[in-house]
């Protein structure tokens, strides 16, 4: 049905005091998401949207078997919020905010894997099941209910990724935003293998960027893959060495990151690879 | 951030890593003023934030105090890669026995910090990397357990070396560390390190980028190298990030993979970008109103696609700013493609103010559009063209 | 080395932990001035290195300024627990609303740091400790790995508060960790920590004791306020340990645990010691023969025991010093027990000198030998005496 | 034969260029320790008594399978070395140096903890198993070869016990000076647990002293011990501690850490108590 966000999870929000936490706290409880309590110290025994406010991740714990966070805190408290999480048990992180220093994510990198967490971001819309719920600032109405599951290093790519799969009648089990930092949490081949033991998906999509190594990793894991992989990425025409925004789309050295390269590491694998996103729609109508 | 050499080794220094001897000018007296005090042996070193300066003419050994005054001037007048030459490091001429290679780099793909050293620095580290790979060493930095001093005397000895020079070493390789770590930087580079006949230890180079995300904690004084057009700085003050490049269809995306995506089919119509512009999720009708108008500056433009999603805001603020962008300034013909939260009431307002809307999640839905927008505005230059003549 | 409860604060302040408005004075003449600028209601604190204070009589509240300097007068002119009061700290009362003990100590027994936290503090923080040990909670720090601001705050929840108050204590006891952990301390405490009316949280006490052996990179003052007899001090000077008893016998052994060892042998016999002195491993002539003077200075001493073994330094040096001393100035008799390295030649330079040497192993054999040395000397001064008259 | 430093050991000196390390080392050497090599950093490469000098333990393992360390090293400094030849594997870590820093010792305890290692002193004489060798400073001239174990809180008594023993004739397996600091790297229950294993001990001298509770924890270990245990305690006629303000106050238990306290615990659990030195001699001579 779903991976890593399901019906056993019971999410605290991290920063439910702030403006963004507050606002799409409402959206992800009107999308149906099970929210047991937020997080914000110093603004312990308020409520937020009828939800009980604690000065610890700890204390959701204790209380409510809290065992995911999304979290709103802003980017130079992230780290100790994540920390915190992870420390009290959080097996789920998502960490939405962008502008987060990179020694931070590395710590935060560390932590969750010292710990076996999972980290989603920073830099992230966040994870959707749909019919389950969501943790993050997605947009509820672009995904509908089925069996294919996204992984994206781009929000926005997310989204219309799912609009389009909804145009041909193919809803969603999972999307995954892995984050679009340089450096995330996550890499895509973990979020890869959880999706090929979910009996509930039936292929999945990759959406990709020019930069890093995340894609060629995954490749790795695709050529010993049961279920269709179709990928997309995009950057064609951005220029080398130029950051793309916040984002981590940087081609780094020759030959490595670029689109061209992962397109390879994709064929090679047996993965279809669409050259727009629309053409995905088409190509996973093949395979299933 | 890049800083340039004489901004890395002030940090250096600052931390306690030797540096050689040296000033900073901006003319070329200042240059000779500097160079008496410094003795008869001196280098020039011209400061722009790239590589490969050494190869581009960007550093002069002089030995004799007379010519100071001409080769600053030769170097003044140089161009390395789009950087005009406006500062000069002048520096003692250090006699070197050794040079080393010793930095600290994140490693984007693994997420790791990872600290390189080489016995065989220099100009041709990337030569050594590949035809010696056993000549350089790798250490991975946990961030949340940094080496100690021990164990970055154990890294380093695996480069042959012991007793004073390996401690003096082991120390710069410890406050390099702590310099990386303190500063929040992406790259903490020395190379080449080099050893003296006297034994002595000093860095000859300093090649630092602090995170750009860690200013907020970071004193340094923000100066953006990177940006090499006015447009890409002005955009920093917008908080928009935004790249120029040739093609004439100016790009909006409220994520950056939604505006490579643009680009790129874009590029496959015959219709190239003309820039990268990523708003980011939290849209205001500022934030809209100026990156279009940042986006029109750039003369060839002659149309605009832009391509959000709601996120952390509604999508119809904007919405607002588009319209009111069109309503007080002359504008090339726009194509927005706008979903998520609130998106008819972002459509109504877009649709009341003449803007043409795409409501299909078909990116090429606005691409096409905006070529035929184009198009026919072309056509209609040329039909008045026609009738004019 | 135990810090004054105004020295404590100031360490405090330094480092962001709130204190009331005070002043320390030495006199009753400056208490009136200082209180003149404090205002209305004030404390005076008589300034001593020991606690109890507040059942001694060494804490005044005065609320009309005209009582100031009688008040002052009486708290110079007491003595708490043998220490004179030489400074007062005046502050401004400071309404509570509740008290908190908050405190990090080592355990000795265990080698733990543990951070002790009580919502109930104030006076009577020991009764309840025994009486409700529940609301005393524990916490043991980890010097590799100290806890970061969540774990502290968790700790501190469990004392039943939340939102500001705990935000506020939480910062408190982080700032309280981070000098306990700097300053080298081994007890950081603060009680009571009081909440104020207004809900802000101040230390109203401050005990704080810092390691001796870390003072070499700790930049506190020297004030050694826990020597309570000038001898006690000029040992530390010599660079031995040494406390006065009420005995006859002096003792100076190489080691605690032999000097304790003879000390107790010494009482049983009936001769009670004088002293303790041990010099540690490292003996040299100088150091003996300080010790021996340091030793003589007490009245009371009518013979001394030296029980050495060679340590570090071999044994011969300090019977050097010893055969100085009994040379140079008046000594009582003197039995030298000493093994180790270099045994032969020590007792060679003991006997040329004339001192009484113990070979063998049994510590009880010199306690023997001193107290048949001093029965001996003081019949010969009766026989002597009986001769005169 | 012996606990802890026996036929296998393989032991550096760090701190061995220093003044009192080389002429210790000397001592070693004379008394037929095996020492492999010395540890001072920056002075890689010299000789020491004919033994080569590294610039760390590391290379000290890698070449000579060191599996020891004697530490000369200044108390300041004391702390990094002790951590290094722990990281470098060192299971049997001798401190000598007195005047260190609390904070300094309980890191390093910390440390040798969460690696297994042995931690003796810091301010111990060292340890000696005689006709094998002594990582320390006691002479070693007042100690035999025998059957009889020590554990001792105070060096100067530790060789008084010893040269006692050698009078009725009982040589010693080991003496192992535990530190006579207030916290020191191993308790002496552990060594008492090693004691009782070793085929070659048979029978082991405790020299407590007044203070801490090391003493009476130990004595909870001796009444399953087989093996018999005399105890002596120096420190009847010492004043009483200083204490350590309200903190010290709670944590200490009433009635633990005097002369009489500790007796207590020892009788309860079976060992014989001596009232001065020499009297464990003939205690002992009684259980043989």
């Amino acid at each position: 049905m779903s991976i890593l966000l399901d019906n056993e999870t019971r999410a605290v929000v991290q920063g439910i005091t702030g403006r963004i936490g507050s606002v799409q706290t409402a959206w992800m409880l009107d999308y149906g998401t099970k929210l047991v309590a937020g997080v914000t110290p110093g603004r312990g025994g308020e409520t937020v949207h009828d939800l009980p406010v604690y000065d610890d991740v700890y204390e959701a714990v204790e209380k409510h078997g809290a065992n995911a966070t999304v979290l709103f805190v802003p980017g130079p408290f992230l780290r100790d919020a994540v920390l915190e999480a992870i420390d009290a048990g959080i097996k789920l992180v998502v960490a939405i905010p962008e502008h987060v220093p990179l020694h931070d994510v590395l710590q935060m990198k560390s932590a969750a894997e010292k710990n076996g967490a999972w980290l989603l971001g920073p830099n992230t819309p966040g994870i959707i099941s749909p019919g389950i719920g969501k943790l993050g600032i997605m947009p509820g109405n672009m995904f509908t209910e089925g069996k294919i599951g996204i992984i994206s290093r781009s929000g926005t790519l997310s989204y219309e990724m799912a609009g389009l799969l909804n145009e041909v009648g193919l809803g969603q089990s999972t999307m995954v935003g892995v984050g679009g930092d340089p450096v995330v949490g996550s890499r895509m081949i973990k979020i890869l293998q959880e999706f090929e033991v979910d009996p509930e998906t039936e292929a999945v999509i990759i959406v990709g960027e020019i930069g890093g190594s995340s894609e060629e990793e995954a490749a790795e894991f695709i050529k010993e893959m049961k279920k269709p992989v179709i990928a997309y990425l995009a950057g064609r025409t951005a220029p080398s060495g130029r950051r793309m925004g916040h984002a981590g789309a940087i081609i780094k050295k020759e030959g490595q990151g670029t689109v061209e390269s992962k397109i390879k590491a994709f064929k090679k694998a047996g993965a279809l690879v669409a050259s727009k996103p629309s053409d995905v729609a088409v190509l996973i109508k093949e395979c299933l | 951030m890049k800083l340039l050499e004489y901004q890395g080794k002030e940090l250096f220094a600052e931390n306690g890593i030797p540096v050689p001897r040296g000033m900073v000018v901006t003319s070329a007296l200042e240059a000779e003023e500097a160079a008496a005090q410094l003795g008869e042996n001196i280098v020039l070193k011209a400061q722009v934030p790239v590589g490969g300066r050494g190869k581009a003419g960007g550093i002069k050994f002089v030995d004799n105090l007379q010519y100071i005054r001409s080769e600053a001037e030769k170097l003044f007048h140089l161009d390395i890669e789009e950087f005009s030459v406006e500062k000069l490091l002048i520096e003692e001429k250090i006699d070197i026995t050794k040079e080393i290679y010793m930095g600290l780099v994140v490693d984007i793909d693994t997420g790791d910090i990872v600290f390189l050293f080489s016995p065989e620095g220099g100009m041709n580290i990337e030569q050594v990397a590949e035809s010696k790979p056993e000549q350089v060493f790798r250490l991975i930095v946990d961030p949340l357990e940094p080496p100690p001093l021990y164990q970055l005397r154990h890294f380093i000895r695996q480069g042959g070396f012991q007793g004073k020079i390996l401690e003096e070493l082991t120390k710069i390789a410890s406050k390099l560390l702590h310099i990386f770590l303190k500063y929040d930087l992406l790259t903490g580079e020395i190379n080449p390190l080099v050893i003296l006949p006297d034994n002595r230890i000093i860095a000859l180079d300093a090649k630092v980028e602090v995170d750009d995300n860690a200013l907020f904690r970071q004193k340094f004084e923000k100066k953006f190298w990177e940006e090499r057009d006015l447009l890409e700085k002005e955009a920093r003050d917008i908080g928009v990030t935004y790249i120029k490049l040739n093609g004439s269809i100016g790009v909006i995306g409220s994520g950056a993979g939604l505006a490579m995506a643009t680009m790129d089919m874009l590029e496959d119509m015959g219709f190239p970008p003309a820039n990268f512009l990523e708003t980011g999720g939290g849209i205001t009708e500022d934030l809209m109103y100026n990156a279009l108008k940042l986006v029109c500056k750039n003369g060839q433009v002659t149309g605009v696609v832009i391509n959000i999603y709601g996120g952390v805001n509604p999508i119809e603020k904007g919405a607002k700013g588009i319209v009111r962008f069109v309503r007080e300034r002359e504008s090339p013909p726009i194509v927005v493609k706008a979903l998520g939260n609130k998106q008819e009431e972002c459509w109504e307002i877009l649709k009341e103010g003449g803007i043409t809307v795409i409501t299909s999640v078909k990116t090429e839905d606005a691409v096409e559009s905006i070529i035929n927008l184009i198009n026919s505005s072309n056509e209609k230059t040329k039909i008045v063209g026609e009738g004019v003549i």
